[in-house]
C-alpha cells in the first residue's frame, strides 16, 4: 500500500524497546519556534484585548513596546508556521478513517483506543488542530496588518479597521482555544511532548496512537531490506 | 455680548479639578467622584463662524505644538487634515441650497467632542491613557498611551491622531489646563465673532436657543443644535443653521454613535472570550482528573515489538 | 473711521462693499455681528467673489470690480426717485440747496474745463454761485434748477437699475433687492454703516468711490449719528497715524499742507489757506491754520522759528508738484533721477505695481537703506530667487545696507487705529540680537548728519544744525518726552482770548488741547490734531477706564481719540435742528438751551445754536458736500468710469479710457490692455486672505502653516473652459508679466454679464515672496498697471486684465 | 457652586461687561493642590504681564505680553506668550489668526538680527557694526544732498528741496517714530517722502 504519510526521515528502529523516528531536527526547532511565538502573541494580545491582563504587558516592557512587539512576533509566527506546514500539509490531509475515529471520539477520550480504528501519523484531532491553526492564522496575519496602526492604518478606512479589530479579537481567542486543546492532548497523551523534544516515539507509542503508521513504517522497512535475515 | 473669557491671572492658581473628579478612566475603574462638577461646554455657532482660523492658530500657539508648513492642495482646510500637532481644523464647503438657490459657504470647526460616552475611551486598552472629568472633560494622558490607535477606531468623530514623534494619540484638551484655573479653552478666547463660547453646559444652551431664534427669524426654518444622544450628548455643541443636515457641515454624522463592531469588541467577544478560553482550560483539567492520562502500556510495546521483529508478517 | 469700531454695535444696516471685514479686520467684525445678534441688523456684502464676510451676509450681490460707482450712484438714483430721503437732514446738513456757476456741465463722461493733452480740469465752473454778500447762494426749496439737488438727480438719473446690471453684472433683482434694503435707511429710526477699505481706494476713481457711499449716507442722515458713518477699515495698524503726523510728499502734520514754489512767503502761503466761512455763522475751523502751522513750526525748529524769519518758512522744502507719491518716487528712480532710497519698515518690491519696473528701479540706485525687523523682498531685490526673483546680482551696482530694527513687542508708543483712537503700549520683550528701536536709528542718523554739517558744512545746513532736539538722551529719545512733543507745549503763558484772566497753560506746560495754540509762537505743538493726546493729566493715550455709560459703545474714558477725545465725527449732525436727536434711541449729543452735551464730546462749538451754526466745521459752508466744488481732480460728482484695463468699454461714456483726470507716465499707458482686449480677456483682481498679513505673516510659521503657498482663485466654469484642475498649476500673465501657482477652483467666483458679455473673474492674493517660513510664491504686483488714483495716487490694484492657462508644475 | 454658575450670575457679569464670565467662578469643590497627571501645568504662572495692541490691522486689538523676565525691573525679558486683551473694548480678549500667532511674528527664524550690508555687485550681505553702518548712512545722505539740493528755482525762488534721496515711511511704527522721522526727513528738505498709506 501507499505509504501517503510516511516522511523520508522517519525510521523504525527493532530493539527492546522498538524506537521510532517521529521528527527531524529541523521539524522540532521549527515547531517550538512557532510555539514559543504563538505563545508570546497570546500573552501580549491578551494585554491589549482584557484591561485585566493588561499587566501582561509588563512582560515586555511596558504597554509601548507591547504595543510595538506583537505585530512583529505576528509577523514571525506567520513565516514559521508556513515552514511547519509545508511538512505537515500532506500527512494532515483527510482520511477515510479520521470519519469513524471522530465518530468513536468518545472512546478515544475515555483512554478505549482500542475501539477506533488504526490512524496513520496523525488522528483527526490533531489534523483539526492542525487546520485550524493554519486557517486562523491567514485571518490573523491578514486582520493584524489592517489595524497595524503604525505602518498600515493610512490604507484602510476606519470601518474596515473596525470590523479587523472585531475579526482579530474573535479569531485570536479561537486561535488561543485551539492550542489549549494541542497542549492539553500533547500533556494527556503521555509521550508525544518528548516525541517533540527528541524527535522519536516508542514502538508502543506508535502502535497504541498511530498503529497504520507504524504498520507502513515496518513494511518499508521489510522492503528495504528483504534477503537479510536476522540472525537466529 | 456673550461675556467674554477673563484674562490669565499670573499668579500659582491651584487646578480646581483632578484625578479625584474622575469619572471614567480607561480599561480601568474609578472610584465614584464625591461630587458631581458642573459640566462644561463649548457651544460653536457654526452661522456666526468666519472660518478665519483664529481657533487653530491660537490652539497650536496655547498647545505648543509644531504644525510643519504644507502646501496648497486646491481647498482652505490647511493642514488638510487634523494631526497630532493640529487638535482643530476648519473645514470648509461649498453648498448650493436647492431651495433658495443660493450659495452656502458652510464652514465648521472640527475637533474633539467630548462626548459623554466616549468611544475613544471605550476602546482604549491602556488602564488611564483617557480619563474623563465629571466635568465632561475627556483627556488623554500621554504617558498611559500605547499608541495601539484603537482610540481612533472608538470615535464615531475620527478626531484622535497618533503622533510618529512619541507615538502616542492626541486630540483637544478642551484646554483642561486653561479651565482647571478658570480659564476658557484658547480657541474660545481668541474667535472673533464669539462663534465659539465657553461654559457651563446649561448656559450653552441657553445661549444656543438665542442663538436658533435668530437664524429661524433670517429664515433658517431648520436651524438647532447639535448635541447627539447617540453619544450621551457632547460637551462641545454645534448650532446648525441646517440642523436636519448635519453633514452638509463637512461630513458631521447626523446620528454618531460608537461603532457596534466597538462595542461588540469590547463587550461579548471581551467576555466571552475570557469565557470561552477558561472553560476549554478548566475541560482539559477535569478530563485529566477523571480520565488520567492515556499511558503506552508494556502490551503495546511488546506488540511494536513483536511488528518489526516479525518484519511485518508477523499478525497478532 | 467717523464712527469707532465699538460702535458699529448700533447699526441696523452693514453694507460691505469695498472690503473685506470678516477677512481683513476679523475682531473689528466682531461688532457686526453683535449688531446682528443683539439688533438684528442685516449685513449686505457686495463683492465680485464671495467672501468669508458673505458666508455670513443676509445678502450678496456679485459685481465686477471697477464698477462701484454706478452701483453707488444707483443706489442714490433709486433713493431719489422713490422718495427714500431724509430730506431735513439732506436740507439742513448738506449743501443740496447750494446754487452752482452757470457753465459747470457734464457730458459723455467729462465734466466742464477738460483739457485732454495735461489730462486734466480747469475747475472754475466747478463752485457756488457767490452772492453779493460774499456768501454762497442757497435755494432752501431746492427748486432751482441750477441747484446741487436738481444737478445730482439729474447726475445720477442715467444709473437706473438696467444700467447698473449691464454696468457692474449684477443681477437686477439681486441690486433692487439691495437698493429696497438700503433705502430703508433713510428713515431717521434706521442706521446703516459702511464698511470700505483698499477695494474702495485701489482704483484710479478711488476717492470718488468713497465719496459716491458719502453721499449716499449724507442722503440718508446717516453721518454723524451711531450705528451709521463712513468707516474706512484702514489696513496696517497705525496706516492712520503715519498719515495724520503727514509722513507725506505734501504733508504737514495734522492735514496742513506744504508750501508749494507759488509761495514764497508766508503770507502767501496762508492767502490761500484763509477759509473764509461760505455762510453766516459758520465756524470754518479751519480759520485757525495759522496756529496749528506756527505752532508745528515751532515744534520744529524751536527758538530758530521767529516772527521775523517767517517762523523758518524757508527751512521747508517747496513742492514744485502736487506731490512725490510712490509712483512718481519710482517712476523718477527707474529714469535714473533718484539715487538714494531709505525704506523704515514697508516692501515696495512687494507692495507696488509692475514690479519688473520697481526690481528696475531700484537697480538703479546708488544706495539703498532698510530698517526692517524683518527679512524683507525689497533689502534683498537684487538676491537671486530663481523664477521667483530672477536678476543677476553682478549687474546691480546699489549698495543696500539693513538695519534690523525692534518689534511692537520691544518699543513702547502709540499707534492710531482706524477709529482714530491712539492707543498707547508697552515693551514687553529684550529685542533680538543687535535689533535697535526705529527711535534710535534716527535719532544716530539725525547726529551722525549734524555733526557733518557742523565740521564740514554743506548745502543750506541751517534747518538740519537748527532742528528742535529736546531729549534728555539726544541719541535715544524716549517715547514720552516725543508724545509730549506732539502733544504741544505753551512757551509763553496761555491765556484764554475770551477771558485774559484765565490761564490754559503756564509757560513750559503741556497744552490741554488745540484751542490753546496760538499763531505768535507762544506755542508749540507736533501735531494739532492730537493735541490733549499727552497733556497736565498724563498720558491719556494710556488711559484704561473701560466705562461706558449707557452702553452706547464710546468708551470716552479708553486711551485718546483724535480730535480733542471726540468719538464720533459730525456727531452734532445726530441731532436736529432743534438740536434733539433725530432718533432718541441714538442720541450722541443734544442741546439743552445753553450748550451741548451728551455721551461724546460735541463736534462744535459746546455754546454753538443748531439752529444757527452747521455741523460741518471743517467746511467753510457749515454743511457737507454732495457737490465738492474744485477739491477733487475728477469731477465734483463721482461719476463711472472703467478701470484702466477693462473687459468691456465704459457703457456710459464709450469714449472716455479709464479715469480722464488720472496721471499716466509715459512708457506706462503702452502697457496696459485695450477695453475689451481678446489677448487678455478676464478680469483679474488682487486680495488678501484672512489667514495672513500683507507680507509680515508669511515670515510666522504658524499662519504659514494656515495659508502655505500661493494660488490663484478662478470659478468653476471658467476652469472648466481652460481644462484648469482644482488644486493643478496655472499661468496667469498681463501685459506686464507673468506668474505661476496652483488653482481654487470655486462656486465662490461667478461670472458674470456685462454688457452683454460674459466677464470671467480671476482673483490673486498678494501674501507671498520669496522670504519667510512660508513656501516661495508670486504677488499680484508683477501684473498690475502703474497707474493711481486721480486724487491720491493709490495703485489701481483691483481692476487689470490677465490671461490664463494650465500650466506645468515648476520643475522641482 | 451651582449657585454661582447660574445664569443670573452669568447676567451680573454679563452687565459688568469687561469683568468675565462665571467661569472665574467655576468653585469646583475644594482645591487639590497636585496637578492632575492629565492637566498640565498653567504655562502663564508666574511670568510678566505687558499690556500691548497688535501690530498687524488697524482694528489694533489690545494684546498682553507673557515674558519670562520683566523689562522694568531691568531685566532680560523673554515673551513666551501672547494673548488676547479681554479688558479691550475693542477686541474684548479675541484675536484674529494672525493676532493669535504674534509670538511667531516675535520669534521669527527671518527677524534681523545685525547690520548687513550687500556691496555693489555683490551676491551676498555681510555684517556690518551699527557704528559703521550708520556713519556710511549719513556720509551717503550728505554728498547726495549736497550734490543735488535745489536752493532755488528758475525763477530765483527759495525752494530749499532735495529731490534725489527718497524716504519711505512706514505703517506700523509709533506716532512717536513717525513725528521723529518726520522731523529727520523733513529737516533736510527731503519731499520724496511717503508712506504705506496707500497699498
Amino acid at each position: 500500500m501507499a505509504a501517503y504519510d510516511v516522511g523520508p526521515s522517519e525510521k523504525v528502529h527493532p530493539g527492546k524497546p522498538v524506537v521510532v523516528d517521529r521528527y527531524t531536527v529541523g521539524a522540532r526547532i521549527n515547531h517550538w519556534i512557532t510555539a514559543a511565538s504563538l505563545i508570546l502573541l497570546a500573552l501580549s494580545g491578551l494585554a491589549l484585548f482584557h484591561p485585566s491582563l493588561f499587566f501582561l504587558s509588563g512582560l515586555f516592557g511596558g504597554g509601548q513596546f507591547t504595543r510595538f512587539i506583537h505585530p512583529w512576533i505576528g509577523v514571525l509566527l506567520f513565516f514559521s508556521f508556513f515552514g511547519l506546514f509545508l511538512r505537515f500539509w500532506k500527512a494532515n490531509l483527510w482520511k477515510r478513517e479520521d470519519g469513524t475515529w471522530l465518530a468513536r471520539f468518545r472512546d478515544v477520550l475515555a483512554n478505549h483506543e482500542e475501539n477506533v480504528p488504526e490512524v496513520g501519523k496523525y488522528n483527526a484531532g490533531q489534523k483539526f488542530v492542525f487546520w485550524a491553526m493554519s486557517i486562523l492564522i491567514i485571518v490573523l496575519i491578514s486582520s493584524g496588518l489592517v489595524i497595524w496602526e503604525q505602518y498600515f492604518s493610512a490604507y484602510t478606512t476606519l470601518g474596515q479597521q473596525r470590523v479587523a479589530l472585531l475579526v482579530h479579537a474573535v479569531a485570536a481567542v479561537a486561535i488561543i482555544g485551539v492550542w489549549i486543546i494541542h497542549f492539553y492532548s500533547a500533556i494527556w497523551v503521555r509521550g508525544t511532548i518528548p516525541a517533540m523534544i527528541r524527535g522519536s516515539v516508542t514502538g508502543g507509542w506508535a502502535w497504541r496512537h498511530h498503529r497504520k503508521w507504524l504498520r507502513e513504517l515496518v513494511t518499508m522497512r521489510s522492503k528495504e531490506g528483504s534477503g537479510s535475515k536476522p540472525a537466529e | 455680548m456673550f461675556p467674554p473669557i477673563p484674562n490669565p491671572s499670573t499668579t500659582d492658581v491651584a487646578p480646581r479639578f483632578s484625578e479625584k473628579d474622575l469619572i471614567r478612566r480607561s480599561a480601568s475603574t474609578v472610584p465614584a467622584p464625591e461630587q458631581q462638577l458642573t459640566e462644561v461646554a463649548k457651544l460653536i455657532d457654526v452661522s456666526k463662524c468666519i472660518g478665519c482660523k483664529a481657533c487653530q492658530t491660537a490652539c497650536i500657539e496655547w498647545n505648543d505644538t509644531h504644525e510643519e508648513v504644507g502646501v496648497f492642495a486646491g481647498v482652505f482646510e490647511n493642514p488638510p487634515d487634523l494631526t497630532p500637532d493640529m487638535f482643530t481644523l476648519m473645514r470648509f464647503s461649498e453648498w448650493e441650497n436647492p431651495e433658495t438657490n443660493e450659495l452656502e459657504w458652510l464652514i465648521r470647526k472640527d475637533g474633539c467632542m467630548h462626548c459623554a460616552d466616549p468611544g475613544c475611551l471605550k476602546a482604549c486598552p491602556a488602564p488611564g491613557a483617557i480619563v474623563q472629568y465629571s466635568n465632561g472633560i475627556v483627556d488623554f494622558v500621554h504617558e498611559n498611551c500605547i499608541g495601539c490607535g484603537y482610540c481612533i477606531k472608538g470615535c464615531p468623530f475620527n478626531i484622535p491622531r497618533i503622533s510618529r514623534v512619541d507615538n502616542t494619540a492626541y486630540k483637544c484638551t478642551l484646554c483642561s489646563d486653561r479651565i482647571a484655573v478658570g480659564q476658557g479653552p484658547a480657541c474660545a478666547k481668541a474667535c472673533p465673532t464669539q462663534a465659539i463660547v465657553f461654559g457651563t453646559k446649561d448656559e450653552m444652551k441657553q445661549h444656543a436657543e438665542g442663538r436658533i431664534t435668530d437664524l429661524k427669524s433670517r429664515g433658517y426654518a431648520n436651524a438647532g443644535l447639535y448635541d447627539p444622544p447617540g453619544v450621551g450628548g457632547t460637551h462641545v455643541m454645534y448650532v446648525l443653521h441646517h440642523a436636519d443636515q448635519p453633514e452638509l457641515y463637512s461630513g458631521l454624522p447626523r446620528e454618531p454613535r460608537i461603532s457596534p463592531l466597538v462595542e461588540a469588541w469590547k463587550g461579548i467577544t471581551k467576555y466571552a472570550g475570557l469565557t470561552v478560553l477558561g472553560v476549554a482550560a478548566g475541560v482539559g483539567v477535569l478530563h485529566h482528573l477523571i480520565m488520567g492520562p492515556n499511558r503506552v502500556t508494556e502490551d503495546d510495546e511488546e506488540h511494536a515489538e513483536e511488528l518489526t521483529e516479525g518484519d511485518g508478517h508477523g499478525r497478532v | 473711521m467717523t464712527n469707532s469700531w465699538t460702535d458699529i454695535k448700533n447699526t441696523d444696516l452693514v453694507v460691505i462693499m469695498g472690503g473685506n471685514a470678516a477677512e481683513a479686520h476679523p475682531c473689528g467684525f466682531k461688532w457686526v455681528t453683535e449688531a446682528k445678534a443683539n439688533r438684528g441688523a442685516k449685513l449686505i456684502v457686495i463683492d465680485p467673489r464671495f467672501t468669508r464676510s458673505a458666508s455670513v451676509s443676509d445678502v450678496y450681490a456679485p459685481i465686477r470690480q471697477g464698477t462701484d460707482i454706478a452701483f453707488l450712484l444707483g443706489l442714490i438714483n433709486y433713493c431719489i426717485q422713490n422718495d427714500k430721503v431724509q430730506r431735513d437732514y439732506v436740507k439742513a446738513f448738506t449743501n443740496a440747496g447750494y446754487v452752482v456757476k452757470e457753465g459747470f456741465t457734464y457730458q459723455d463722461g467729462l465734466f466742464s474745463g477738460y483739457d485732454e493733452a495735461k489730462r486734466d480740469y480747469d475747475k472754475s465752473t466747478w463752485d457756488y454761485d457767490i452772492g453779493a454778500d460774499g456768501f454762497a447762494v442757497v435755494d432752501d426749496t431746492l427748486q432751482n434748477p441750477r441747484c446741487v439737488w436738481n444737478l445730482l438727480k439729474n447726475h445720477v438719473s442715467v444709473y437706473t437699475p438696467e444700467m447698473v446690471e449691464r454696468i457692474c453684472g449684477t443681477p437686477k433683482d439681486r441690486y433692487l433687492k439691495v437698493a429696497e434694503m438700503i433705502a430703508e435707511c433713510s428713515s431717521p429710526e434706521k442706521a446703516m454703516t459702511s464698511m470700505y477699505a483698499l477695494g474702495w481706494t485701489q482704483h484710479s476713481k478711488g476717492s470718488q468711490n468713497i465719496r459716491a457711499m458719502a453721499m449716499l449716507q449724507l442722503i440718508l442722515g446717516n453721518i454723524g449719528i451711531r450705528g451709521g458713518g463712513m468707516n474706512a477699515l484702514r489696513g496696517h495698524s497705525n496706516i492712520q497715524g503715519l498719515t495724520d503726523v503727514g509722513l507725506m510728499s505734501n504733508l504737514l502734520p495734522g492735514y496742513l499742507t506744504l508750501p508749494t514754489q507759488k509761495e514764497p512767503d508766508l503770507a502767501a502761503y496762508m492767502s490761500t489757506r484763509g477759509f473764509k466761512p461760505l455762510r453766516p455763522n459758520q465756524m470754518s475751523y479751519w480759520q485757525n491754520y495759522r496756529k496749528f502751522f506756527v505752532s508745528f513750526q515751532k515744534s520744529m525748529w524751536g527758538s530758530a522759528a521767529t516772527p521775523e524769519n517767517d517762523f523758518a518758512y524757508d527751512y521747508l522744502p517747496k513742492l514744485d508738484l502736487p506731490g512725490y507719491d510712490v509712483l512718481r518716487a519710482f517712476d523718477m528712480m527707474h529714469q535714473g533721477k533718484i539715487n538714494g532710497y531709505l525704506c523704515q519698515g514697508f516692501n515696495p518690491l512687494q507692495s507696488f505695481p509692475n514690479r519688473q519696473k520697481i526690481t528696475a528701479s531700484l537697480s538703479k540706485l546708488k544706495f539703498l537703506v532698510v530698517m526692517d525687523p524683518l527679512a524683507t523682498e525689497t533689502a534683498r531685490f537684487w538676491e537671486n530667487h530663481g523664477e521667483y526673483n530672477d536678476v543677476d546680482p553682478a549687474t546691480i551696482q546699489t549698495e543696500v545696507i539693513e538695519l534690523p530694527s525692534t518689534c511692537f513687542a520691544e518699543d513702547d508708543g502709540s499707534l492710531t487705529n482706524s477709529g482714530r483712537w491712539l492707543q498707547w503700549h508697552w515693551a514687553g520683550g529684550t529685542p533680538p540680537g543687535e535689533a535697535r528701536r526705529d527711535t534710535w536709528i534716527m535719532a544716530q542718523i539725525h547726529l551722525r548728519l549734524k555733526e557733518l554739517y557742523r565740521q564740514e558744512g554743506g548745502a543750506f545746513p541751517d534747518p538740519i544744525l537748527n532742528l528742535e532736539w529736546p531729549y534728555a538722551d539726544p541719541g535715544d529719545p524716549k517715547a514720552e518726552e516725543i508724545a509730549q512733543e506732539i502733544n504741544g507745549r505753551a512757551l509763553a503763558r496761555v491765556t484764554d482770548t475770551a477771558d485774559p484772566t484765565k490761564v490754559l497753560a503756564e509757560a513750559g506746560k503741556l497744552l490741554p488741547g488745540f484751542a490753546a495754540l496760538r499763531d505768535d509762537g507762544s506755542t508749540s505743538c507736533g501735531c494739532w490734531i492730537y493735541s490733549g493726546c499727552f497733556n497736565e493729566n498724563g498720558n491719556n493715550m494710556a488711559r484704561r477706564d473701560t466705562a461706558d455709560p449707557d452702553e452706547t459703545g464710546a468708551y470716552s474714558k479708553w486711551a485718546f481719540s483724535w480730535p480733542a477725545n471726540r468719538r464720533i465725527l459730525y456727531n452734532r449732525a445726530s441731532a436736529n435742528l432743534a438740536g434733539k436727536a433725530w432718533d432718541p434711541t441714538r442720541k450722541v449729543i443734544e442741546w439743552d438751551g445753553a450748550k451741548w452735551s451728551g455721551y461724546d464730546v460735541p463736534d462744535i462749538a459746546p455754546t454753538a445754536k443748531p439752529d444757527q451754526v452747521g455741523p460741518f466745521i471743517m467746511n467753510p459752508e457749515g454743511v457737507s458736500r454732495l457737490f465738492v466744488r474744485g477739491m477733487m481732480r475728477d469731477g465734483p460728482f463721482p461719476a463711472h468710469y472703467e478701470p484702466f484695463e477693462s473687459p468691456i468699454a465704459n457703457p456710459v461714456a464709450p469714449n472716455v479710457r479709464g479715469n480722464p483726470a488720472a496721471r499716466v507716465f509715459e512708457g506706462d499707458l503702452a502697457q496696459f490692455a485695450e477695453a475689451a482686449s481678446p489677448e487678455f480677456p478676464y478680469a483679474a483682481t488682487s486680495y488678501r486672505l484672512t489667514e495672513h498679513f500683507h507680507f509680515w505673516t508669511k515670515h510666522v510659521i504658524v499662519n504659514a502653516v494656515m495659508q502655505p503657498e500661493f494660488f490663484v482663485e478662478i470659478s468653476e466654469q471658467l476652469a472648466a473652459e481652460k481644462g484648469i484642475t482644482k488644486g493643478g498649476w496655472v499661468r496667469v500673465w498681463s501685459k506686464r508679466g507673468s506668474i505661476t501657482g496652483k488653482a481654487m477652483v470655486t462656486k465662490r467666483i461667478r461670472p458674470l454679464t456685462c454688457d452683454g458679455k460674459t466677464v470671467h473673474i480671476v482673483g490673486i492674493p498678494l501674501h507671498w515672496g520669496f522670504t519667510g517660513a512660508a513656501k516661495k510664491g508670486f504677488g499680484p504686483n508683477m501684473l498690475t498697471p502703474y497707474v493711481g488714483d486721480a486724487n491720491i495716487e493709490t495703485p489701481e490694484y483691483k481692476a487689470f486684465l490677465v490671461n490664463i492657462e494650465p500650466a506645468p508644475g515648476p520643475v522641482a | 457652586m451651582n449657585i454661582e454658575l447660574s445664569r443670573r450670575a452669568f447676567l451680573q457679569t454679563a452687565g459688568a461687561g469687561l469683568a468675565g464670565t462665571t467661569l472665574g467662578a467655576f468653585g469646583f469643590g475644594d482645591i487639590e493642590a497636585a496637578h492632575a497627571a492629565a492637566i498640565r501645568p498653567f504655562k502663564l504662572a508666574n511670568t510678566t504681564e505687558t499690556r500691548n495692541t497688535c501690530p498687524y490691522c488697524s482694528v489694533a486689538c489690545g494684546v498682553i505680553l507673557y515674558s519670562k523676565g520683566d523689562l522694568r525691573k531691568g531685566e532680560q525679558a523673554e515673551i513666551t506668550h501672547i494673548e488676547g486683551d479681554t479688558d479691550h473694548p475693542t477686541n474684548r480678549g479675541t484675536l484674529c489668526p494672525k493676532g493669535s500667532a504674534l509670538l511667531g511674528f516675535v520669534k521669527a527664524p527671518t527677524r534681523l538680527q545685525q547690520p548687513m550690508i550687500r556691496k555693489p555687485g555683490s551676491d551676498k550681505f555681510e555684517p556690518i557694526s551699527w557704528e559703521d553702518a550708520l556713519d556710511r548712512v549719513a556720509r551717503l545722505m550728505k554728498d547726495d544732498r549736497d550734490q543735488n539740493f535745489v536752493a532755488t528755482n528758475n525763477d530765483g525762488v527759495t525752494v530749499n528741496r532735495w529731490l534725489t534721496t527718497g524716504f519711505l515711511a512706514a505703517s506700523a511704527t509709533t506716532n512717536e517714530t513717525a513725528f521723529e522721522t518726520y522731523k529727520v526727513v523733513r529737516s533736510t528738505g527731503m519731499l520724496v517722502f511717503d508712506n504705506q498709506a496707500r497699498v
